[in-house]
């Protein structure tokens, strides 16, 4: 039994008990909303290493992980930013380098591996991919595959309807369940229990919370569970799914965290500059992240006017008339 | 109307194609603009949805990704991506939906590539990877796609296969187990292709004013057949005006 | 294409409309809470008959629907009102006397059968039932599935998982889709165009309605589409799913509606004595169903100082302190 | 302490198997009354949910059915069945869950009937079904059955085998590949039960104050093994207050 207290804590001890080298990680987020920044950083600057990524479509995050050395195998549908960046840089660069082994699924695939997850089954069916490359190639061979037990032995597998022809369909693509180590989100608000509410597109973020083995969740808010229970119907994960509850506001900075903040272009337009020249990243990474004591000061060079400017208009959620260009 | 940029016009071309009350399936980038182009001229009664889970956003600000926060306003349903793959699958809203997406390499049957160029394990150059293109082109019976017109995309064979359309031609995409048809439509900086009903080989239909059948043949690895081809109307004053002032007025993805 | 005023109907219009005899209808809500009872009546009253209903819990909508003499066939979990009929009454007579045909399954598998009619897959997989009954026991036979293509000609399937031992699991048994002809759900809100929302638990409805070929969705309060569209992270159903809005206050009456009123335990428990005797039902049926024009005059026999007693307490949901004996 | 009845001890007893930090799952009447219970006294940092979706519901009022609007007030989470029923099977928290259900028969390795008596087709008496009991009873690792102690209920062989116990004792419930473990207890108006760890049969483990295991024995078709049985402990004075007070004022489920 986790009590409360156990569970509230600082982002570095949340990061250093649970993301260890090596581990299964999934990162909440979307391309250019709500991915786990803070969280991400000190992942960086605690230079974890050799961790096994998942994510469906995250964008920001996965790319500084993989451009901060921490990543070594990942599992993903989609490594972009938007119109920032139509593929992740330190992501393209890894790959072509050869340094990053990449399984592609597609998006849909990879939310359902994680509801498997979430539900507790070895798999669920879809009818997507087959006859494509996405079905027929493989990132992990099959050694790796049976080295490494966290691994399903096989990507995916189709197999007939066991309904016959049952619903119009003659054949299925079984995608294996994703269970991992450790899920990090970001949340607009929790309670000290870990009771969770995400406004605005949850995305797939419940599902990779619920097919963790730990989840640790950063939140812009922190509310009571008085709070939190007042408004049921608008929570997503309850208490008992969740191992770490850190108090993290702009948690999710440089992306957007709808209701709170918009994404920052002007940093997004200087990290593409950043993440195209390696000295230009190491740099990056050192005065941004390695020489950065937390989330805070990381703020603190964004600077009070750009927050200002990115902060989310009351009516949309986001900051209206943004120069985006 | 002569003032207007052939990625404008093939923004129009695509939110033509688009009927009344079909329910848009949208990416990031042009086929968004297209998407928003066809619910303020053609199709006032479509709905816009984005994989990420959004459902008939209103779109006061182009959004830059599927994800950005303007796709979550004054949505009737803020869902997930299980949500939104579902729709385009069940039984009720499955066959209204018009898939639009975009790739790096497209061959003769519409199959597209959104991976790699080059070896999978070695590659020459990396792309984002699907998203959520391979499931769309999956389960849709109607889907556009959206291309440059250059000779390195339209290739005779794809690096890697990430999109399934009519998969090598005939039949093969049904046996395949697939569950939705193949492409309806390429829609290029040039021209409009569509796809030969038994062969399921992609031809020439409609190529735009100024651009010639054998430019365009030039601008392809493969050959197309062009015998039926006419040109395409340009776009109307009004069809301009709505895409440069409400669709994208600051020229995010359109350009000017 | 679908506008907006040919979905908004009335009730008789909308049942004449999308439910016929012998169709595949499912109906939402949960033993006492939002079941769809003004469209359940107006079923009644139109005497549809061979009905072959699916629900995953529902009791009191069950009970009159199969009272009613509307249903030969019923895919169902559970068939009970809580305290007030631990079995539904008329259901339980029915199936003792052979007037009704059951194809029994657990909670979870109707749920799951629903939720891959709205997934658009055949079926899904699980571990429950394996060893049970439930799983070896069918209650339609074979001939009677392969008589009707809307059947699936096997109640489950068990099959090795495709992944080997992956994730702990050896066997896995797959439940097929329900794809209803009509799915009818009550629900607090909805929009002319069909945007509906679900406040307190939503139960199994929202598969239950994706999963349909037509919806019927009726509604406690009728609302602007602008009011649906400024509370997005409440709504569950978007209107394209949606074929008719029919706008019915009190419409689960006597069953609760969160926020609305709470279930009605005097007549409940009155209903409990009316269906314990044939004669007594028959005259129920009469006075209560089939010489009342609509569900504002059933309302009417219940009176405004009953439904006074069981409105929603603001702060709770329910009728606090109700007398519930 | 006297003035209780043997429903009210049953239900105690059920609540004290409860460990602090527990999710319990609960059904309808009785097992609702011993999760309350246990919150109360035992396991103030339990959690109650229900299959319908209701998280940590708070209570205020005792639910008369696991879908009555009590259980949606003031709860953590309002979800749906899916999300209920993943929660007793994922890595997280599948482990930590306990299930409270009952039936109207049981045999010797805890199967249970909730559907007929008789035979399926044309049966003496029709129940409600399983609803969710079958799918908890296959999950969780740690399940507790209440149970009328009469012979028509403890039978040697349940009529339908709706919700799995240990099946056919020793490792037969592994070997059908059912997730969770069988049931670990079954408590009655008479006594505990729980089971012997290898032919997992049922064995008798506390009678209660007044009650003999040869009375227990009579209200029963199958033998057990009494040997290892003791008497329970009455209920508390506490224990009474708080499940009069607290649980079920108006009686609606204890009675009085």
């Amino acid at each position: 039994m986790t009590t409360r207290s156990e569970k509230l804590m600082d982002l570095s001890t949340a990061i250093s008990t649970f993301v260890s080298d090596g581990c299964h990680l999934s990162i909440g987020g979307f391309t250019v909303n709500r991915n786990p920044m803070a969280a991400v950083y000190e992942i960086i600057r605690q230079k974890k290493r050799k961790i096994h990524l998942y994510a469906h479509s995250n964008g920001q995050g996965v790319d500084e992980l993989v451009g901060g050395g921490c990543v070594d195998r990942i599992e993903i549908a989609y490594g972009g930013n938007g119109r920032f960046a139509p593929t992740c840089i330190r992501f393209k660069r890894a790959v072509q380098e050869g340094s990053l082994l990449v399984e592609d699924y597609s998006n849909y695939q990879m939310t359902l591996r994680f509801l498997a997850g979430a539900m507790g089954v070895p798999c669920l069916p879809t009818r997507s991919s087959l006859g494509t490359d996405i079905f027929n190639k493989w990132g992990f061979s099959r050694e790796l595959r049976e080295q490494d037990p966290k691994l399903p032995n096989e990507k995916m597998v189709a197999a007939d309807n066991p309904f016959g022809g049952w619903a119009d369909t003659e054949k299925l693509v079984f995608v294996p369940a994703i269970n991992p180590d450790v899920t990090i989100i970001h949340v607009q608000q929790a309670d000290e229990l870990g009771t969770s509410q995400i406004q605005g597109l949850p995305m797939a973020d419940v599902e990779q919370a619920k097919a963790a083995k730990h989840l640790i969740v950063t939140c812009e808010k922190l509310v009571s569970s008085h709070e939190m229970k007042s408004q049921s119907d608008a929570n997503q994960i309850p208490h008992f799914c969740v191992d770490a509850v850190v108090h993290v506001p702009g948690g999710a900075y440089p992306t957007a965290c709808y209701n709170y903040y918009d994404y920052d272009p002007m940093f997004l337009n200087d990290y593409k500059k950043f993440a195209s020249d390696d000295a230009m990243f190491a740099k990056y990474l050192n005065e941004y992240i390695h020489l950065v004591k937390n989330h805070q000061e990381r703020l603190d060079i964004a600077g009070e006017e750009r927050l200002a400017v990115i902060a989310a208009d009351p009516r949309t959620g986001y900051a209206v008339n943004l120069d985006r260009k | 109307m002569d003032d207007y940029t052939l990625r404008e016009l093939m923004t129009i071309a695509a939110a033509r194609q688009i009927n009344d009350g079909a329910i848009i399936f949208c990416g990031t980038g042009i086929s968004m603009v297209a998407a928003m182009a066809a619910k303020h001229i053609n199709a006032p009664n479509s709905t816009i949805f984005f994989e990420t889970g959004a459902i008939d956003s209103v779109l006061e600000e182009l959004p830059l990704a599927v994800a950005d926060p303007r796709v979550m306003y004054y949505t009737a349903v803020n869902g997930g991506l299980i949500d939104s793959f579902g729709y385009m699958q069940n039984r009720k809203t499955g066959k209204q939906v018009v898939g639009v997406i975009g790739a790096a390499q497209i061959d003769c049957y519409g199959n597209l590539n959104s991976t790699v160029i080059g070896d999978y394990h070695k590659p020459k150059v990396r792309f984002s990877g699907s998203g959520g293109a391979c499931d769309v082109a999956s389960f849709v019976d109607n889907s556009i796609i959206f291309m440059q017109h250059e000779k390195r995309k339209f290739v005779n064979k794809v690096d890697y296969l990430t999109s399934p359309g009519w998969l090598d031609g005939g039949d093969s995409r049904e046996r395949a187990g697939l569950p939705g048809k193949g492409p309806s439509k390429v829609i290029t900086n040039m021209a409009i292709m569509g796809f030969d009903k038994v062969t399921r080989k992609m031809v020439l239909e409609n190529y735009y004013p100024g651009i010639t059948p054998e430019k365009i043949l030039e601008n392809m690895e493969f050959e197309v057949d062009i015998s039926q081809a006419s040109e395409l109307s340009p776009p109307t004053r009004d069809e301009i005006k709505i895409l440069r002032e409400k669709c994208d007025p600051q020229g995010l993805i359109i350009g000017r």
